[in-house]
C-alpha cells in the first residue's frame, strides 16, 4: 500500500467523488486560487474549475446556509471551514437548516452535504482557535458527525461522508495533515461511517480515542506494553452514529475503560461513552472509567502552559496504571 | 436592467390612483379566488388555533396575499420558493392542498410534514417550493444556494428568496447578498415589509435609507413595489425573472404590504392602532382591490363573487374538517426520518 | 413568604439591580416597548427609561457583540435572547469574545455580562425552537450556566449574575415563567451560582434535575414515596460550575443516581454527571447511574410525538424502580 | 457633516502630489520615530518566529504603520480602539512597551498577556486598547458596544474599531452598522483596506461599489482615506471623532493600505507579483513619504534620521532580548484568570 498524508488522503478523496459525480463541488475560504489554507484542496481548481471550486468572501454563516441551499436544489457540496471555530459562526445552518429539516419535512427534503475542516487545537494559536466541538456537533440528531485519525480514514470517509444523502461533520485535526499513513489503492475504498475501528488488540484495558489522540492512545499502549499492560486502543473514528458495540465488547473482555480527547472533559465524548458503558456493561467494570481530557480553561499561548493544557501520552499510561490497580 | 431604483408606486397610493395594469377577467378571477383561499384558510386556522386544535407559533398571512399571489403568477412554476415561519399562504399559491396544510396545523399524520414540521416547517418539493423556516434570515442565504443550483445545473431557474423587513437587518442577509451579486447568481430577494417586525415597527429597527436600497451598495438594483397590488407585484417579479435568468444577477424588491393580525396567534398588537390596521383594510386590501375592478370592468357580476366565495368557503371548511378528522402520527414516527438509511 | 410567578421573580431581579447599581442594562429584542416577547422585563422601560431598556433590531450576533464590547467599557450588560435557538447566530461571540476573554489576555479585560432567556422545549414549538443548550455553554472554562427550576432561584440566581464578573448564561425555561413559588422577601436575598439544593431528602435513589425537570423530579419522587421508595431530588441550579460534592454526599448515602434532562442525552449534563460519580464515587454506586432524557430526535411538533420525546414523570420512576431493583 | 462621501484621494495618489498637509517637523519626527518603531519590531518579530522563539499565527503590520499611528493622533489618549490579530502596532502605538509586546510574542510571564494571549490577543487598559480579536469580524461589534459605553457614561469618548476589507463583508458588521447609526453612538468604523484578506484580492471578494460606501444604506457616511499618509489618517479620523463626539453617530473610513509580507508568517504571497509590492514599497510608502518631507522641509537632516533608526534598532533589539531572556509563566498559571473570585 502507498503512504500518503492526510493531506493528500483527503484531497485525493474530494478528487476522486468529483469525478464520479458532477453534482460534488467544494466551496469555502481559500479552497481555489489558494489551493486551501491548510493545501487541502491543491490542484482542484485546476482539475474541475472555478464552478466546482469556488472561493468564498470570509462570510461563513452565507457560505454555509448557501450550501444548505445548493443541497436543497440537488447538489452535493462539500462547505469547507478554515477551521471550525470559524463555523460558530455558522452553527445555526448547520444545526437548524442542515441537520433538522429531513425529520421536520416527515423526509420530504433532503439534505447531503459535507461540512470539514480542522477542528480542536493546532500548535500555538491560542483560545479562539483552538476549540474541540465534537461533543457539540455529536449531540445533534439529524447529523453525521466523522473524526478521523489516519489517512486511511480520512480517505475512506470523507469519501463515504459526500456520498452519504444526510448532512456530515468531518472534523480533521491541522496536526495530523502532515503524517502519512499507508492507504488502500482503488476508487472503491470506502470506511463506513459509525464503525469504529480495534487498532490494536489487548486484554488488560481498553482506550478509547479519536482523531489526533488516537496517535497518543498508540504511544500509550507501547508504553504499557513494556509494563507488561497490554492495551486494547480503539479508534472511535465516527462521533455520530456512536460504535457502541465495538467499546461494549472489548471492555466486556477487558473490563477497564479510558477515554482520551483533546476537547474539554465537561459533557464532552468521555462523558458519553463513559454513560454508555455505564448503561450497558455496569457489572463488567472492573474500575472507574478514567476520561484524560483538555484542560479545563480556554487554551493559554506559551509553550509550557499549551504542552499542559493537552492530554500527554503519559496521562493515559498513568490512567490505565490507576485502572490496572499497578503502582 | 428593467428594473430601477426609485419606487414604482408607494404604499399609500389610493387604489385605481395610479393606471391600472393590464390583466384579464379570466386572471382577475384566478388571483380573487387564490387569494381568497388563503385569506379564509388563514382565518380558519386563526379559529382553530382559537379551539386548541393547532399549537405552538402560528403567523396568518392576512394581509399579505398580493404578495404570495403575484410571486407565484412572476415565477415560472419550477422556479424555487423559499420564505420563513409565515408561509402557509406560498404554499396554497404554490398549489399544495388546502387539507395536507391544515393537516400539518393541527399535527396530523396526513399534514404535508406528516405532522412533525408544523406551522413554520412547510416544504413542497413537487412544487419547488423550500419552506417554511424558523430562524429569521436563514432562509436568505438558503435561497442563494438554491439560486447557485440553478445556475450550477444550468436549468434556466430562478430562485425567489423571501424575508421580513425585520429580517432584512440579519448580518447573513448581506453575506448573501454579496455572493448573490459577486456570482451573478438567479435570486430575486423579496423584502415582504409589512411595518412590523413582531412589535418593532420598522422605523425602530431600521437606520438610513429604505429597505430596498439595502443592496445598492453590493451592486443589487433595488425596487420598491406596492405589495397589495398582486399585478404590482407580479409585474416586478417577471421584470427581474427575465432579468437574473439572463445571467444578469439578484434584484431586491421590497413589498409594501401589511399584516391585518398579530405576529403570531399570541399577540394582542398593541403597539398599533386599531385605526391605522382599519385604514389600510379599507382603504388599500389586496383582494377588495381585485374585486372592485372587476366590478367596475364588468368582469364579474356581485352574484358570480359571492359564489366564488361560497366555493372558497367550502375548501376551507373541508380543508379544517379533514384536519381534525385525521390521525395524529403513529407513535413510531417519533423515530423516522431523522437520517436517511445508507 | 409571598408567592411570585417565575416570570416576576426574573422582573423583580432585575430591577432591584438596576436600581442598585446604574451600570446595569438591559438589552434586546422587544425587552422595551412590549415589554418582553415572553412579558419578563413588564415595567422596566417605564421605570428606567430607553437608555436602559433598549429594543434590538433582529441582529443576535451585533447585539451580543455589542453587550460584550459594552462590558469591556465597564458597563454591566443584561443581555436577552428571545429564546436560546437564536443565541447561536451569536454563539461565537458568548464563547470566545465574552467566556474566553479574561483569560486571553491574562486577567487584565473582564467581562460582566448576563445573557439570558427561554432554553429548552416550549410547547408545540418544533425542532428549530426547542434545543437545549446547557451541555454546550456548561462545556466551555470562562462561562459560567445557571438553569433555575423556581421563581426564588430564579430571583436569587439572577441578582448574583448581574452581581457576579464574569459572563454568566442564564438559562430560563418558558413554561415556568407562569409558575408560582414562594419567594424570600427582601433585596439582600441573593442565590450564590455553582450551589446545588436539595429539595426532598430520600435515601434510596438520588434523582438530579434542572430547570422545568426538576417538577418531573419531584412528582417522581412523590409517585415513588407511595411505592416506599425514598427519592432524594437534588436540583442543579447551576451547570457550571456544577455542585458535584451536593450530588457525590447523595449518592455516597443513596448508592443509586437518576439524571434528568429535556435535552438530547448524548454528551449531556447526565452524560457528565454520571462521570463524575464514576470517578469519584464508583464503588458507592449499587446500580448504573441512568440517564432519563429528550428522545435522541429533532422535537416534532405533533401533540403525540412532542409527548414521546419529552421525559416523563412516570419515566423516571420505572429508572428510579430498577435503579433499587424493585419489580 | 464634516465628512463627506466622496474619495478625499485615491491610494494610487503619488506621493507629494497633494497639497500636504500642514504639520511641524516635532510632529513629523514623532510620526516618523513611531512608524519605523512598529517597522522595525515587527521586522524582528518576524526574525525571531523564523527562529522557532514566537508559534502559532503571527500578523505583521508592516506597510500599515501610517493607519494604527494616524488613528492614534487623531484621537485623544483616552478614546478606545479595537482591531483583530493584526494587532501589534496598536499596542505599540497607543504606548504598550516593545518588551512586553515581544514577550507576549515569544509567550513569557511578563508578556502583556502573561504569555497567554499571544500575537493576537493584546489588550491594553491603561492606554484604552481593547484587542486583539482573532474572529474576523468580531471586533466590530464589540467596537460599537464601546461606543455604547461611552454614550451610556456620558465621558465624551469615542470608539474606533478597525476591521480588514475582508472583515468588511461579514455579516454582523452591517448588524453593527445599522444599531450604531440607529443610535447614534460615537464610533467611527476602520476599513484597513490592504487590498488582500489572507489570499483573496478585494475583487474577488466584493460585489458592488466601493468599500467606503458599504454604510451608506445604514445612513452611515463614508470616506476613503489615503492610508500610507499618516496626516491624512489624522486628519480624518479628527474630523470624524469631531462629529461623533457632538452626537452625530457613526462614521466609515476607508484606508487605503497595503501589507508588505504574507498574511501572516505562513503565507508565501504567491496571489501578487513582487513588482506590485515593490512598487508600493518604493512609490507610496508611509514612512518614505515622512521621512522625504522632513528632508524637503529641513526639519531633519540625513544624519539625524540615521540616529533615529539606531535609536528606534536599540529600542527593538532591547524588547527582543528582554522577550528571549524572560522566563515562561509558571505552571500553575495554566488554572487562573479563567474567572474572577466572586
Ligand atoms: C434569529 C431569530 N431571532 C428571533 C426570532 C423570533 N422572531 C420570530 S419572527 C420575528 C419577527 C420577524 O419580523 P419580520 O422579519 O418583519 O417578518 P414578519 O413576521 O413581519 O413577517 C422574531 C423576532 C427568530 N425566529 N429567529
Ligand atoms: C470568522 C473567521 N473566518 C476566518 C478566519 C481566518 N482568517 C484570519 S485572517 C483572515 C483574512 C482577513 O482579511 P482582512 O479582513 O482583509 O484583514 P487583513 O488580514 O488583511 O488585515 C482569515 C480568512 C478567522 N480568523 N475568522
Ligand atoms: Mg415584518
Ligand atoms: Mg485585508
Amino acid at each position: 500500500m502507498p503512504a500518503l498524508t492526510v493531506r493528500e488522503a483527503l484531497r485525493d478523496a474530494m478528487a476522486e467523488e468529483m469525478r464520479a459525480d458532477p453534482l460534488v463541488f467544494l466551496m469555502g475560504e481559500e479552497v481555489a486560487e489558494y489551493q486551501g489554507a491548510y493545501k487541502i484542496s491543491q490542484g482542484l481548481l485546476e482539475e474541475f474549475g472555478p464552478a466546482r471550486v469556488i472561493d468564498t468572501p470570509i462570510t461563513e454563516a452565507g457560505f454555509a446556509g448557501i450550501g444548505v441551499g445548493a443541497a436543497f436544489g440537488g447538489l452535493r457540496p462539500i462547505i469547507e471551514f478554515m477551521t471550525f471555530n470559524f463555523a460558530m459562526q455558522a452553527i445555526d445552518q448547520l444545526v437548524n437548516s442542515a441537520g433538522k429539516t429531513l425529520y421536520m419535512t416527515g423526509g420530504i427534503q433532503s439534505c447531503p452535504i459535507v461540512f470539514r475542516g480542522p477542528n480542536g487545537p493546532a500548535a500555538r494559536v491560542a483560545a479562539q482557535h483552538s476549540q474541540c466541538y465534537a461533543s457539540w456537533y455529536g449531540q445533534v440528531p439529524g447529523l453525521k458527525v466523522v473524526a478521523p485519525y489516519s489517512a486511511a480514514d480520512a480517505k475512506g470517509l470523507l469519501k463515504s461522508a459526500i456520498r452519504d444523502p444526510n448532512p456530515v461533520v468531518f472534523l480533521e485535526n491541522e496536526l495530523l495533515y502532515g503524517q502519512s499513513f499507508e492507504v488502500p489503492e482503488g476508487e472503491d475504498y470506502l470506511v463506513p461511517i459509525g464503525e469504529a475501528a480495534v487498532l490494536r488488540p489487548g486484554a488488560d484495558v481498553t482506550i478509547v480515542a479519536f482523531s489526533r489522540m488516537v496517535g497518543h492512545a498508540l504511544a500509550a499502549a507501547e508504553t504499557l506494553a513494556g509494563e507488561g499492560i497490554e492495551a486494547e486502543v480503539i479508534d472511535l473514528r465516527s462521533i455520530r452514529p456512536l460504535d457502541s458495540e465495538t467499546i461494549l465488547a472489548s471492555v466486556r473482555r477487558t473490563h477497564r475503560l479510558i477515554t482520551v480527547e483533546e476537547g474539554w472533559a465537561f459533557a464532552g465524548i468521555g462523558a458519553e461513552i463513559g454513560a454508555i458503558v455505564m448503561e450497558h456493561a455496569f457489572d463488567e467494570l472492573d474500575a472507574p472509567v478514567a476520561r484524560i481530557a483538555g484542560a479545563d480553561v480556554p487554551m493559554p499561548y506559551a509553550a509550557n502552559l499549551e504542552k499542559l493544557a493537552l492530554p500527554q501520552p503519559e496521562q493515559i499510561v498513568q490512567a490505565a496504571r490507576n485502572a490496572c490497580y499497578v503502582e | 436592467m428593467a428594473t430601477n431604483r426609485r419606487k414604482s408606486r408607494s404604499k399609500t397610493a389610493a387604489p385605481g390612483e395610479d393606471a391600472r395594469l393590464p390583466a384579464s377577467g379570466h386572471e382577475l378571477l384566478g388571483y380573487y379566488r387564490e387569494m381568497l383561499t388563503i385569506r379564509r384558510f388563514e382565518e380558519k386556522a386563526g379559529q382553530l388555533y382559537g379551539m386548541g386544535l393547532i399549537g405552538g407559533f402560528c403567523h396568518l398571512y392576512i394581509g399579505q396575499e398580493a404578495v404570495c399571489t403575484g410571486i407565484k403568477y412572476g415565477l415560472r412554476g419550477d422556479d424555487s420558493i423559499i420564505t420563513g415561519y409565515r408561509c402557509h399562504g406560498f404554499m396554497l399559491a404554490r398549489g399544495a392542498a388546502p387539507g395536507a396544510v391544515m393537516a400539518e396545523l393541527t399535527g396530523r399524520a396526513s399534514g404535508v410534514s406528516r405532522g412533525k414540521g408544523g406551522s413554520m416547517h412547510m416544504f413542497d418539493q413537487e412544487h419547488a417550493f423550500y419552506g417554511g423556516h424558523g430562524i429569521v434570515g436563514a432562509q436568505v442565504p438558503l435561497g442563494v444556494g438554491l439560486a447557485l443550483s440553478h445556475k450550477y445545473l444550468a436549468n434556466g431557474k430562478v430562485s425567489a428568496a423571501c424575508f421580513g423587513e425585520g429580517a432584512a437587518n440579519q448580518g447573513q442577509v448581506y453575506e448573501a447578498f454579496n455572493m448573490a451579486s459577486l456570482w451573478h447568481l438567479p435570486v430575486i430577494f423579496v423584502i415582504e415589509n409589512n411595518q412590523y417586525a413582531m412589535g418593532t415597527s420598522i422605523a425602530r429597527a431600521k437606520s438610513g435609507t429604505e429597505m430596498f436600497e439595502r443592496g445598492t451598495s453590493f451592486g443589487i438594483p433595488g425596487r420598491q413595489v406596492d405589495g397589495m397590488d398582486v399585478l404590482a407585484v407580479k409585474q416586478a417579479i417577471e421584470e427581474a425573472a427575465l432579468n437574473s435568468r439572463e445571467g444578469n444577477g439578484p434584484a431586491l424588491l421590497e413589498m409594501m404590504t401589511y399584516r391585518y393580525r398579530g405576529h403570531s396567534m399570541s399577540d394582542p398588537a398593541k403597539y398599533r392602532s386599531k385605526e391605522e390596521v382599519s385604514k389600510v383594510r379599507h382603504e388599500h386590501d389586496a383582494i377588495d382591490m381585485v374585486r372592485t375592478r372587476l366590478l367596475d370592468e364588468s368582469h364579474a357580476t356581485e352574484e358570480a363573487l359571492k359564489e366564488i366565495d361560497r366555493e372558497v368557503k367550502a375548501v376551507v371548511a373541508e380543508a379544517a374538517d379533514y384536519a381534525q378528522s385525521e390521525p395524529e402520527p403513529d407513535a413510531v414516527e417519533l423515530w423516522t426520518d431523522v437520517m436517511h438509511a445508507v
